[in-house]
């Protein structure tokens, strides 16, 4: 039951599935929706998981009081606050109140604070241009003067000074990055092949935690 | 069947028996596949040797390390690398650190960690400290990685898996304290910043070879050796296309639109 | 000027400088901001997966009488038995369940939309004459950097073979067309991070401080 | 003395520099003409071509609140566009920010359209891949409400769509996954055209797509974005922009270029200490 049963799911599914790609067949095909639209269901509730996680964790830290578990309570409330008055507001679309203060939250918290946290690496991208990109080998250069040809063509600025700047940064774009992006994605492709049908027929069972 | 899919279908059987049947020829002993050094997995012992001489730490850092998402095989070949690093650190006796961000691979880390210290005969060299459940948020798990690069004086710094905007952050610190970095990830927005700030890269699908080198797996050496005659077919096919696409001939493109 | 006057808005501007002062040093009102950051993604997360589950499965079983959605609904709360030892090999089936339709729904798609359409792709004809036809030099040089190209890269993963005599030299060549393309892919960073700045500096500037 | 300073620039200086060199012309914006790609005029040029009668525009809400910055100008500029020419719209999201990222492009529409008639918030489906795919089998009842809690039924720009050929092309605006490998894995052959918008980072690497011809069109990033709004005629967050962007492209450049005149010096004058 523990062993072979997750095995004997991913087979049939796996397979029902791939075959409403190439049959005809009107059943067949409204079998693959049910399994499609199930996945969908059962994707949300997973959704849960890390909530549970993040619960466990600090939880524990609040009634360990470990350092910083204040931080862990505000964490918490946070996070109960959004998905109180989130589910209050969508299970009562008439209450405005509830949908202003929801879209709030996401306006003024959730969505500046998630972009600045993205928008730091622009300062690190800053150092380590100065930092780490040598011309220590004649590969580092290459990559180097590509780089730079590449943010000459994409601002503004640097076609006013020579107008060809553009024409490159595009030449390198669209045909040597093209060239090189085509050759890795149809290697992945083939390597994405191989795994897939390993988990198809049960070879690869690491993924499922369960050891050979 | 739909029309149009004639040819995938044609691609998939020859595909998939091509694969599977090396797996199976090679896990069986009919067929031996070698696979080629690979110069960055070479490296670490170089690197695990250096931190040895100088007394300090190796850190290794899994990446997201997710396993149930599309990222897992990587952070699966980033486990093979593991085990490898492990035997390497028991064999010099150096210590080691690792570091991890997903709740939900850390037990399954420190479990591999610790059997594969076991297994070196050097059960003892497994620490509650040897692998950290650093946090679950990215830029904290940046910033705890950084203080312990700082903190711990890390010699070596071994980077494998599936690695986001925190790339440039780690190569950027490891550097700073002057560690010997050997990297890999099948993230390639990424790969330029490895591939600038560290000593070696691996890059791509090395990645994968890089698990299946390492743990000699026979199912996955086998895999991989099904996947280069695979490589094969599509260099010919890709020739052949090109050849007929200068001769004015569109024969080959019809054929695989069926 | 015109400094806002919205109480959200002060929250949301105090909290990006919060962020930001971790580019000065790791700090405890940085910390804070940062767990009300993770608090509120998960919370949002859970609020949107809620409303799929209400949506998608229970309004459709119950109202609509759609009983096959009891599955699914059941392999979603089987996900949790992980959290309870003794049944937590359960949790093992929803996972196979999502892998295999994983597997099965990408298969087809891996091999038609990456592996076979972009080998199609890289076909093309090594020497390019315009519609009057006249040899047109840079256009052929360009498609048979693009051939070469992708099958240099493809010849660089060859694992089982080692690389020696022309594999070497067309695995070399690959090497170096990925390294621009990495260079490509770096300037491309710098672009996409810096946009990203600016949107955090226009909110501070611009919606909170009334500057911009 | 120079050198070692040189060599050892402390990185919040780097910060520093980096900061104000991007303030200056946010607060004072120079207007650096801009050239508009090929790529952007063939998304532009498409959605001319449309037919406001038997035409309707799918646009996929895909990018995340943390990327919007660089998605968002050009989601803008198009549903503008759209809306100016009388083309009914959905706006579908696979991505969890999505819906409330569409309510922000509704508001800067205005009165350009009438919700429900031209245009629909559907909502956000939980699923990746499988979500998308059931989309486009049943793209009339994946949604039973839309994002508001209206029912679907309730909504007269429903009544147009029966299937996925009722839509003739999807603009998917994206940072990630599920976007352009999921769609182009699960469109039917024949089916609605597809055209991306997507972050700046992603851009070489969808290149393979856009010249296999996978793709209708393609907006990248920012600058996409801006230059949509100088087809369009409407300058927007976009280009307000784009000054700053020249100037931190300069900036990135000089540190690169001062780190390895100070790599250079230091090294040479290492070999002369040992020669």
């Amino acid at each position: 039951m523990k062993r072979s049963v997750p095995v004997l799911i991913v087979f049939l599914v796996g397979v029902l599935v791939l075959a409403t790609y190439f049959i005809e067949s009107p059943g067949l095909k409204q079998v693959g929706s049910m399994l499609n639209n199930w996945g969908v269901i059962i994707t949300a509730f997973a959704v849960g998981l890390a909530c549970v996680n993040i619960i466990r964790i600090h939880a524990a830290h609040i009634a360990n009081q470990r350092t910083g578990w204040i931080n862990s309570a505000v964490l918490l409330i946070t996070m109960f606050l959004f998905i109180i008055v989130g589910i209050y507001s969508r299970n009562n679309p008439s209450n405005e109140g509830a949908a202003e203060l929801f879209s709030n939250l996401f306006n003024y918290a959730y969505s500046p604070f998630s972009a600045t946290m993205y928008a730091m690496i622009a300062f690190y991208v800053a150092s380590a241009s100065y930092r780490a990109f040598r011309m220590r080998s004649v590969e580092a250069t290459l990559l180097l003067a590509a780089a730079i040809l590449v943010m000459l063509g994409n601002a503004p600025i640097a076609e006013q000074l020579w107008n060809q700047f553009p024409v490159i940064g595009s030449w390198l774009l669209t045909v040597i990055n093209t060239t090189g992006q085509r050759g890795i994605a149809i290697g992945v492709a083939i390597g994405g092949f191989a795994t897939s049908l390993r988990i198809l027929l049960g070879f690869d069972r690491g993924h499922l935690g369960i050891g050979d | 069947m739909i029309q149009g899919t004639y040819f995938v279908l044609g691609t998939f059987i020859v595909l998939g028996v091509i694969t599977i049947g090396m797996l199976l020829a090679t896990r069986s002993g009919k067929v031996t596949p070698k696979i080629r050094r690979i110069p960055a997995l070479d490296s670490i012992e170089e690197a695990v040797g250096r931190a040895t001489e100088m007394g300090r730490p190796v850190h290794f850092s899994p990446g997201y390390g997710e396993i149930t998402t599309s990222t897992a095989p990587q952070t699966f070949a980033s486990l093979d690398v593991l085990g490898y690093v492990v035997a390497l650190t028991a064999r010099y006796n150096t210590q080691l650190i690792v570091t991890c961000k997903s709740p939900q691979s850390f037990p399954m880390i420190q479990e591999l960690v610790r059997e594969s210290y076991s297994a070196a005969g050097k059960p003892d060299m497994f620490q509650e400290d040897t692998v950290r459940f650093i946090s679950e948020a990215q830029f904290a798990w940046a910033a705890g990685v950084l203080g312990i690069f700082n903190r711990e004086k890390v010699a070596a710094n071994i980077m494998v898996g599936y690695f986001m905007a925190e790339s440039l952050l780690f190569a950027e610190g490891g550097a700073q304290v002057g560690a010997i970095q050997v990297a890999g990830t099948g993230n390639l927005a990424q790969t330029a910043f490895f591939v600038a700030a560290c000593d070696y890269t691996l890059i791509g699908e090395e990645l994968y070879a890089g698990g299946a080198y390492l743990s000699q797996d026979t199912s996955k050496v086998g895999n991989l050796a099904g996947q280069d005659i695979v490589k094969l077919l599509t260099i010919a096919f890709i020739i052949l296309g090109t050849i007929l696409a200068t001769a004015g001939s569109t024969w080959l493109v019809e054929l695989s639109k069926m | 000027m015109n400094v806002s006057t919205n109480p959200w808005v002060w929250f949301m501007g105090i909290g990006m400088l919060a962020l930001y002062s971790f580019l000065y040093k790791e700090n405890p009102i940085y910390r804070l901001f940062e767990h009300i950051y993770v608090g509120a993604s998960v919370g949002y997360a859970v609020v949107t997966a809620y409303g799929n589950i209400v949506d998608q499965a229970w309004t459709p079983l119950t109202v609509k009488g759609e009983l096959n959605l009891i599955i699914p609904i059941i392999l979603g709360l089987m996900l949790y038995t992980r959290f309870f030892k003794p049944v937590a090999w359960l949790s093992r089936w929803p996972m196979s369940y999502l892998m295999g339709l994983g597997v099965g729904i990408s298969i087809f798609g891996l091999l038609q939309s990456q592996l076979i359409a972009q080998s199609r792709a890289a076909m093309v004809p090594l020497v390019v004459k315009a519609s009057d036809g006249s040899f047109l030099l840079g256009k052929s040089i360009n498609n048979i950097i693009m051939v070469l190209g992708v099958l240099g890269v493809l010849f660089y993963f060859f694992f089982s073979v080692e690389h020696k005599g022309p594999v070497s030299k067309m695995a070399n060549f690959g090497r170096l067309i990925m390294m621009v393309t990495f260079g490509v892919a770096f300037g491309n960073v710098v672009m996409g991070r810096i946009s990203l700045l600016l949107g955090t500096i226009s909110d501070i500037f611009g919606t909170w401080l009334g500057i911009i | 003395m120079w050198l070692e300073r040189l060599q050892n620039i402390d990185r919040r200086v780097i910060y520093v520099v980096l900061f104000v060199a991007l303030l200056i012309p946010m607060l004072k914006p120079i207007g650096i003409p801009l050239t508009v790609n090929p790529t952007t005029q063939q998304v532009y040029d498409l959605i001319e071509s449309l037919d406001p009668e038997t035409d309707i525009v799918m646009i996929g809400m895909d990018y995340s609140a943390a990327g919007s910055a660089d998605v968002h100008p050009q989601a803008v500029a198009v549903a503008k566009h759209l809306a100016n020419r009388g083309i009914k719209s959905i706006m579908v999201a696979f991505v969890e920010d999505g819906p409330m990222l569409a309510e922000r492009v509704l508001k800067s529409l205005g009165d350009r359209v009438v919700y429900g008639e031209d245009i629909v918030n559907l909502g956000y489906l939980a699923g990746g891949e499988s979500a998308v795919k059931k989309f486009i089998e049943q793209p009339a009842t994946t949604f039973t409400r839309d994002h508001r809690g209206t029912p679907v039924a309730n909504l007269p720009i429903m009544k147009n769509i029966k299937d996925i050929n009722d839509i003739t092309l999807i603009m998917d605006f994206q940072t990630g996954a599920p976007g352009y490998q999921e769609y182009l894995r699960q469109l039917p052959p024949g089916g609605p055209l597809y055209g991306v918008g997507i972050v700046t980072v992603s851009v070489p690497n969808v290149m393979p797509y856009l010249n296999s011809g996978q793709f209708a069109g393609l907006l990248p990033g920012l600058r996409g974005g801006a230059e949509y709004e100088v087809l369009l005629g409407e300058p927007g967050e976009g280009l307000a922009r784009m000054d700053a962007q020249s100037l931190g492209h300069l900036v990135i450049i000089a540190f690169i270029v001062v780190g390895n005149v100070a790599y250079f010096a230091s090294q040479r004058k290492e070999k002369k200490a040992k020669g």
